[in-house]
């Protein structure tokens, strides 16, 4: 036998070749323009790498050219899905600074608006995460129900999508006459709409097979890089800016923190590995039912707000602050509890009307970073499935 | 431990940290840049303190100089300390934390890229939110804008915008005012029906 | 087909050299008809069941008003202006009584078909799209691929029992043969998916590869189970078989269907439903064109009349495994209805000296197109409500639970062939066992009705109860999205 | 249409009726790019879902721009962008229109002055048949915006020439019903009460 058959016959029959996929930054289902640079060996992904900055905006830079009320619309873009609770985070940074105490009834509205956006983002992302697993009608379901909220919102300030309505020292419009009979009625209409839905979606077999014990994050990880909210508690880490931190009047509310409860038998995930995709997801929906409870507290604590007497310091809805709002120098870091996590503002001021330097931590953001860690090995039809439970959306990830 | 207590025990090892006095916001110490890893890492393990979470990472210019922030957070003490590390605005250098916290990765990442500084022993420090080819540093107080990127004008063609808000701004005066004239209008008609039924406000 | 023109053309020795022509040409343009018809209805039908699920409305304004009437509005403007010749003018003057025509028709249509002419409006648009090959491209395999999907849905289609009298071939390897030419599909998918030289559509073509050589196993299995019963390929003959002649009384009644005959082949019909499912590429297998995952998966660079090539094939090819599975499970265009079959042997086939009755062809065709129409329906229901595999559980679906299944039903009913002449022989005559099957199987469908009214009318929990009352108060109609508030 | 296309330089009874026709099928059935950056992208969404419901004028979203006639570019485009919405653009097949969605793919929108990145105005890079301007437009704006351009393409010649000197492409502009109107966004007269 000559050299070269036997070194053939040494060589491996099969020889394979590593393929690099571009996913995004046009893809179905990147939630936006996030691209992917895939290396899969057939259908296995060897490393997916987050290739972001495709909708690279400056609204940090901007924050550093236009006042600080001014900046409060930029903040409803950097994440459009929430952007109440954007609002309240900016707002948060920019009151513990200039030493701005918010009335009771902007605090009321402050934390009803919050949750109601949190729950309409967390209708997005499961919807867009049964979409991925290629089921189109619970994404339609629950942008059906985010309507509502829609509506809700519209009645209140005007605006479906960017509401600016959260303003520095309290909120602009106070509530409509009807409007707190209204939300109670969608808490009372979303109730049984999600047991419907946990019926259909969450204890669907496909969809447990397709997201238990994939994208495992072990709870040492999740804290190291930096995942937060609903990320984070899926890794069974019990930490909620809103519990453990209270800001707003949080403190004054009964709910609990949902964690992942990956392969305890009585659990929602006995299959699962702790931290896995569908403890996320589980996270997530239970939180839509923590945040109800939390609306029905809200709207019998604004009824007693609405007794008190007109001129009552506690239902102004905005406090009485300056035109020219000046900010006496210092930096500070404020966090505060939203869908994807906590969003921290780290506000530079230099005493002058506009900030020195605005620093936007998102939830997304560091999510992406451990992306690469935990989508490898897995197959392409999961990193689709990652990507979802992370919940990643754009602008917050590249502000 | 409170602030304070962190500064002093800190001070044992590293005297040249300084802690100045905040009259507004959260305090922070001012670590030298070459003792930086050191101090972050000291304060990462060391079991009394524990800062396991890193909340945020921040470059900064203040026209002068750079700064890199690091708000830690401990979830085991639940205590906060922020170190400000000051850097000059010419190679800018300071050790990478990827080490310590996998989450420094993408934001050293960002400030590498709007500020220019340099993370030593980052492992992949390029440019993560503007193109590759982008030129010079955005996030800096002096950065200008350039005229063009590939082709594609950056800036606004102002003439156009001018125009269009010179012309635009009358139509949408009148506009408004007749859109509020009417709405007062429906508004007083509602009100006046509201009364006449006995009920107080308008339903929604 | 043939046969039919040739009773037409009476008992001449030889057929004519027109009637070869007419034979070979009729039942093409029949098929290409169908085609036609089956997948421009579908994705019709398809939408409006989308909608309905998704509380949508669906489209509803391609009405016959909207469409033909707008045209006939044009042209009688056109007729009018003043550039028109007399050309021009007679179309309008044409035109102008058939407008209130076009009213009336889109009143009528509107009513229970609102937007019906979408699939037209899509037609038209498609042929229109530009005809883009990627410069890349291997552009022979890349334009020959989908003509070749949609030949052997096109294969298919001509085989199936339509109706006693009315079917276009009748082979005595009916059944081998579409099992042969339904897996020609996918040899055009791979063709595709490998000669965009995109890597979405070569993933696609891949995975589409593996799916369908795996799923041919439990399908072909479970077809094999249906000739072993029958003892025949041809699928005439098994629907014939179907109808149990041989039971006096009995004759022709619903429990002689395949699907009742025993137990094993009730297992046996989810089996080969799923691995039909996944034949065609629906989801839950539609793991091949996984719009979220592989963009569009092996049609991602195919434009206009290409990309509908795929499209008419796989609404054609779920018509064609549905209507498998109507032949092969329930009783191909057979009613159902001993009574109506056996009556003067109106119905039942065989010589095609006992005579043509039209009607009752045409009520089989009828029965059978709604037979398998309702399993296309099935698949969109499923389509627009369940989530879609992995492929590695696509394929461990398949390996460890529908071959085994399978093969297990296979050995039964094989088993069970082979110990029926004993028990006819224990039960005295053929007629008399067809009828003690029968009773058996009688009493095995009341059983299964009783479970069924009682799970329907089961006592609810106070849990499920409330649950039910919530769910129906805050029920939202269909395509209402604001009827809250 | 491959080798008619513009080929008849008459005005005659069956070209005319024939590109009514035509143009009449490619206005019923357009199928749009799934292509949503940011913000308005969720506008889309709402457009595309229940409430608003997109498929009632036969418009689906497809994913590939291979099989797209329309091009909603709902959003802001980077520099780091505007390339690859301009091969999107290149790949989908004639005939193809844009609908520019929302402030910043129009001009910028709020990072129109100081913002380093974004494209001001997507014009600037691919053509645009309507705009819809909004931040984001309401879905109704872009229901509006949907039957413009059918406005636009029933007047397109398919099997006719075009004229000697082609219509050059105006750009029209959808008018919010509610964009000067304060009050009219409110439903119900609620909101009338003037906080």
């Amino acid at each position: 036998m000559s050299d070269a058959i036997l070194q053939a016959n040494e060589r491996p029959r099969v020889h394979t070749e590593e393929m690099v996929l571009s996913m995004g930054p046009h893809h179905p289902s990147t939630h936006g323009v996030l691209r992917l640079e895939v290396v899969t060996d057939g259908e296995v992904v060897v490393s997916a790498r987050p290739d972001i900055g495709y909708l690279h905006r400056a609204i940090e830079k901007i924050g550093e050219y236009v006042d600080y009320r001014q900046f409060m619309p930029y903040t409803d873009r950097v994440d459009y899905i929430c952007s109440m609770n954007s609002n309240h985070a900016y707002a948060l940074g920019v009151e513990k600074l200039a030493k701005i105490s918010v009335p009771l009834r902007a605090e009321l509205m402050r934390v009803m608006v919050a949750e109601l956006n949190r729950i309409s983002s967390h209708m997005i992302c499961i919807g867009a995460l049964a979409m991925d697993m290629g089921a189109y009608t619970p994404f339609l379901h629950g942008l059906c129900h985010r309507e509502l909220v829609n509506d809700i919102f519209e009645d209140v300030c005007g605006a479906r999508l960017t509401y600016n309505y959260l303003t520095i020292g309290g909120v602009s419009y106070d509530a409509p006459p009807g409007w707190i009979e209204k939300c109670e009625r969608f808490v009372e209409y979303l109730w049984p709409k999600m047991i419907e839905f946990n019926d259909l979606i969450t204890g669907n077999t496909i969809f447990q097979e397709r997201l238990c014990r994939v994208g495992v994050v072990s709870p040492e990880h999740a804290v190291n890089w930096g995942l937060v909210g609903p990320n984070l508690r899926g890794s069974g880490v019990q930490w909620d800016v809103r519990k453990n931190e209270p800001y707003s009047i949080y403190d004054r509310l009964e709910f609990d923190v949902p964690v992942g409860d990956g392969g305890d038998p009585n659990g929602s995930n006995p299959q699962g590995e702790l931290g896995d995709s569908y403890d996320r997801y589980v996270v997530r929906v239970k939180e839509v039912f923590e945040s109800l409870k939390i609306l029905k507290q809200i709207c019998s604590m604004l009824r007693e707000n609405e007794k008190l007497p007109a001129d009552h310091p506690d239902r102004l809805y905005q406090a009485k602050l300056p035109v020219r709002l000046k900010v006496p120098p210092g930096e500070c870091y404020v966090r505060s509890e939203n869908p994807r996590g906590e969003t921290g503002y780290y506000v530079i001021s230099d005493g002058t009307e506009m900030p020195l330097r605005l620093k936007i931590r998102t939830g997304s953001f560091s999510a992406l970073g451990c992306f690469e860690e935990v989508t490898r090995g897995l197959l392409i039809g999961d990193v689709i499935a990652v990507i979802g439970s992370f919940d990643i959306v754009l602008p917050e990830v590249d502000r | 431990m409170d602030f304070n207590a962190i500064v002093e025990h800190l001070k044992k090892r590293w005297p040249g940290i300084e802690a100045p006095a905040v009259a507004n916001g959260d305090p922070f110490a001012i670590v030298p840049a070459v003792d930086a890893f050191e101090v972050l890492k000291h304060l990462k393990e060391t079991p009394e303190l524990g800062f396991d979470s890193l909340m945020s990472l921040v470059g900064a210019d203040n026209g002068h100089e750079l700064w890199v922030i690091y708000p830690l957070h401990s979830l085991k003490h639940l205590h906060k300390f922020t170190v400000k590390v000051v850097l000059g605005r010419e190679k800018p250098q300071v050790t990478s934390v990827v080490s310590l916290w996998g989450m420094a990765d993408f934001f050293e990442r960002e400030a590498y890229d709007l500020y220019g500084i340099d993370f030593k022993g980052h492992p992949d420090l390029r440019r993560i939110m503007n193109p590759p080819d982008w030129e010079g540093w955005p996030g800096r107080k002096d950065f200008e804008i350039p005229p063009d990127y590939h082709g594609i004008p950056t800036l606004r063609n102002d003439q156009f915008f001018a125009d269009a808000v010179e012309t635009g701004n009358k139509a949408v005066a009148e506009k408004e005012k007749e859109a509020i004239a009417k709405a007062q209008e429906i508004f007083k008609q509602e009100q006046a029906a509201a009364k006449a039924s006995g009920g107080e406000g308008i339903q929604a | 087909m043939y046969e039919l023109l040739s009773a037409l053309q009476g008992a001449a020795a030889h057929p004519a050299w027109w009637m070869i022509v007419l034979a070979a040409f009729v039942p093409v343009m029949v098929i290409w008809l169908v085609i036609q018809g089956v997948a421009g209805a579908s994705t019709y039908v398809e939408r409006k069941v989308a909608a309905d699920i998704q509380r949508r409305v669906g489209p509803n304004q391609c009405n016959v008003g909207s469409f033909f009437g707008a045209w006939a509005k044009e042209v009688i403007r056109n007729g009018k202006g003043a550039m028109a010749d007399a050309g021009g003018r007679f179309m309008a003057m044409l035109f102008i009584p058939l407008q209130p025509i076009f009213a009336m028709v889109d009143k009528v249509t509107a009513k229970f078909a609102p937007g019906i002419l979408i699939f037209l409006a899509d037609g038209i648009k498609l042929i229109m799209k530009e005809d883009i090959t990627p410069k890349a491209a291997d552009k022979p395999l890349f334009k020959v691929a989908p003509v070749i999907v949609l030949a052997s849905a096109f294969g298919a289609l001509a085989t199936l029992p339509y109706s006693d009298r009315f079917y276009i071939a009748d082979f005595n390897v009916g059944l081998l043969y579409i099992a042969a030419i339904a897996s020609l599909e996918t040899i055009g998918i791979l063709m595709a998916g490998w000669a965009s030289n995109n890597k979405w559509a070569l993933l696609g073509g891949f995975r589409s590869a593996a799916q369908v050589v795996s799923y041919e196993l439990p399908a072909g299995l479970a077809i094999l189970t249906a000739i072993l019963l029958c003892g025949t390929m041809s699928l005439q003959d098994m629907t014939v078989a179907q109808l149990g002649l041989g039971a006096g009384w009995q004759a022709g009644w619903i429990w002689h269907w395949n699907i009742f005959s025993n137990p094993f082949m009730l297992i046996l019909a989810p089996v080969f439903f799923l691995a039909a499912l996944a034949e065609c590429n629906r989801t839950p297998f539609d793991i091949p064109e996984a719009e979220s995952e592989l963009v569009a998966g092996y049609h991602t660079e195919y434009t206009g009349m290409r990309f509908a090539f795929f499209f008419m094939a796989e609404y054609a090819m779920m018509f064609v495994v549905s209507g498998v599975f109507a032949v092969i499970f329930l009783g191909g265009w057979s009613t159902g209805i001993g009574a109506l079959e056996t009556w003067d042997k109106w119905a039942v086939n065989g010589d095609p000296a006992q005579g043509f009755y039209w009607y009752a062809s045409l009520v089989h065709l009828l029965v059978f197109c709604g037979k398998a129409y309702l399993g296309v329906l099935l698949m969109m229901w499923i389509r627009w409500t369940i989530p879609r595999f992995r492929v590695d559980q696509m394929m461990s679906l398949c390996w460890r639970k529908l071959i085994p299944i399978s093969m297990t039903c296979f050995t039964a009913v094989g088993i069970w062939v082979a110990l029926r002449p004993f028990v006819v022989r224990w039960a005295g005559s053929e007629a008399q066992w067809q009828s003690c099957a029968g009773y058996g199987a009688l009493a095995i469908a009341v059983a299964i009705g009783v479970f069924l009214v009682w799970f329907i009318l089961r006592p609810l929990t106070p849990d499920e109860q409330l649950r039910r009352k919530l769910i129906k108060e805050t029920s939202i109609k269909a395509g209402a999205g604001h009827g809250f508030a | 249409m491959g080798i008619l296309q513009n080929r008849f330089d008459e005005e005659n009874v069956i070209f005319t009726n024939v590109d009514t026709l035509l143009n009449l099928g490619k206005e019923h059935s357009l199928w749009y790019l799934l292509f949503a950056t940011a913000c308005c992208g969720i506008e889309l969404m709402q457009w595309g879902a229940s409430k608003y419901d997109s498929d009632r004028f036969g418009m689906i979203p497809r994913s590939t721009p291979r099989q797209a006639d329309l091009m909603i570019v709902a959003g802001t485009i980077t520099l780091k962008m505007a390339s690859r919405v301009k091969r999107l653009y290149e790949q989908m097949p004639e005939p193809k229109w844009v609908i520019s969605m929302g402030s910043c793919a129009n001009a910028g929108g709020p990072f129109c002055k100081y913002s380093y990145s974004v494209l001001k105005g997507i014009d600037k890079y691919i053509p645009v048949d309507v705009y819809v301007p909004g931040c984001p437009p309401r879905p109704e704006a872009l229901i509006e915006g949907v039957f413009k351009l059918r406005e636009v393409i029933h007047e397109e010649r398919v099997l006719r020439k075009q004229g000697k000197t082609p219509k050059p492409r105006t750009p029209i502009v959808v008018e919010d019903p509610h964009a000067h109107d304060p009050f009219a966004r409110h439903s119900g007269g609620a909101k009338l009460v003037k906080a």
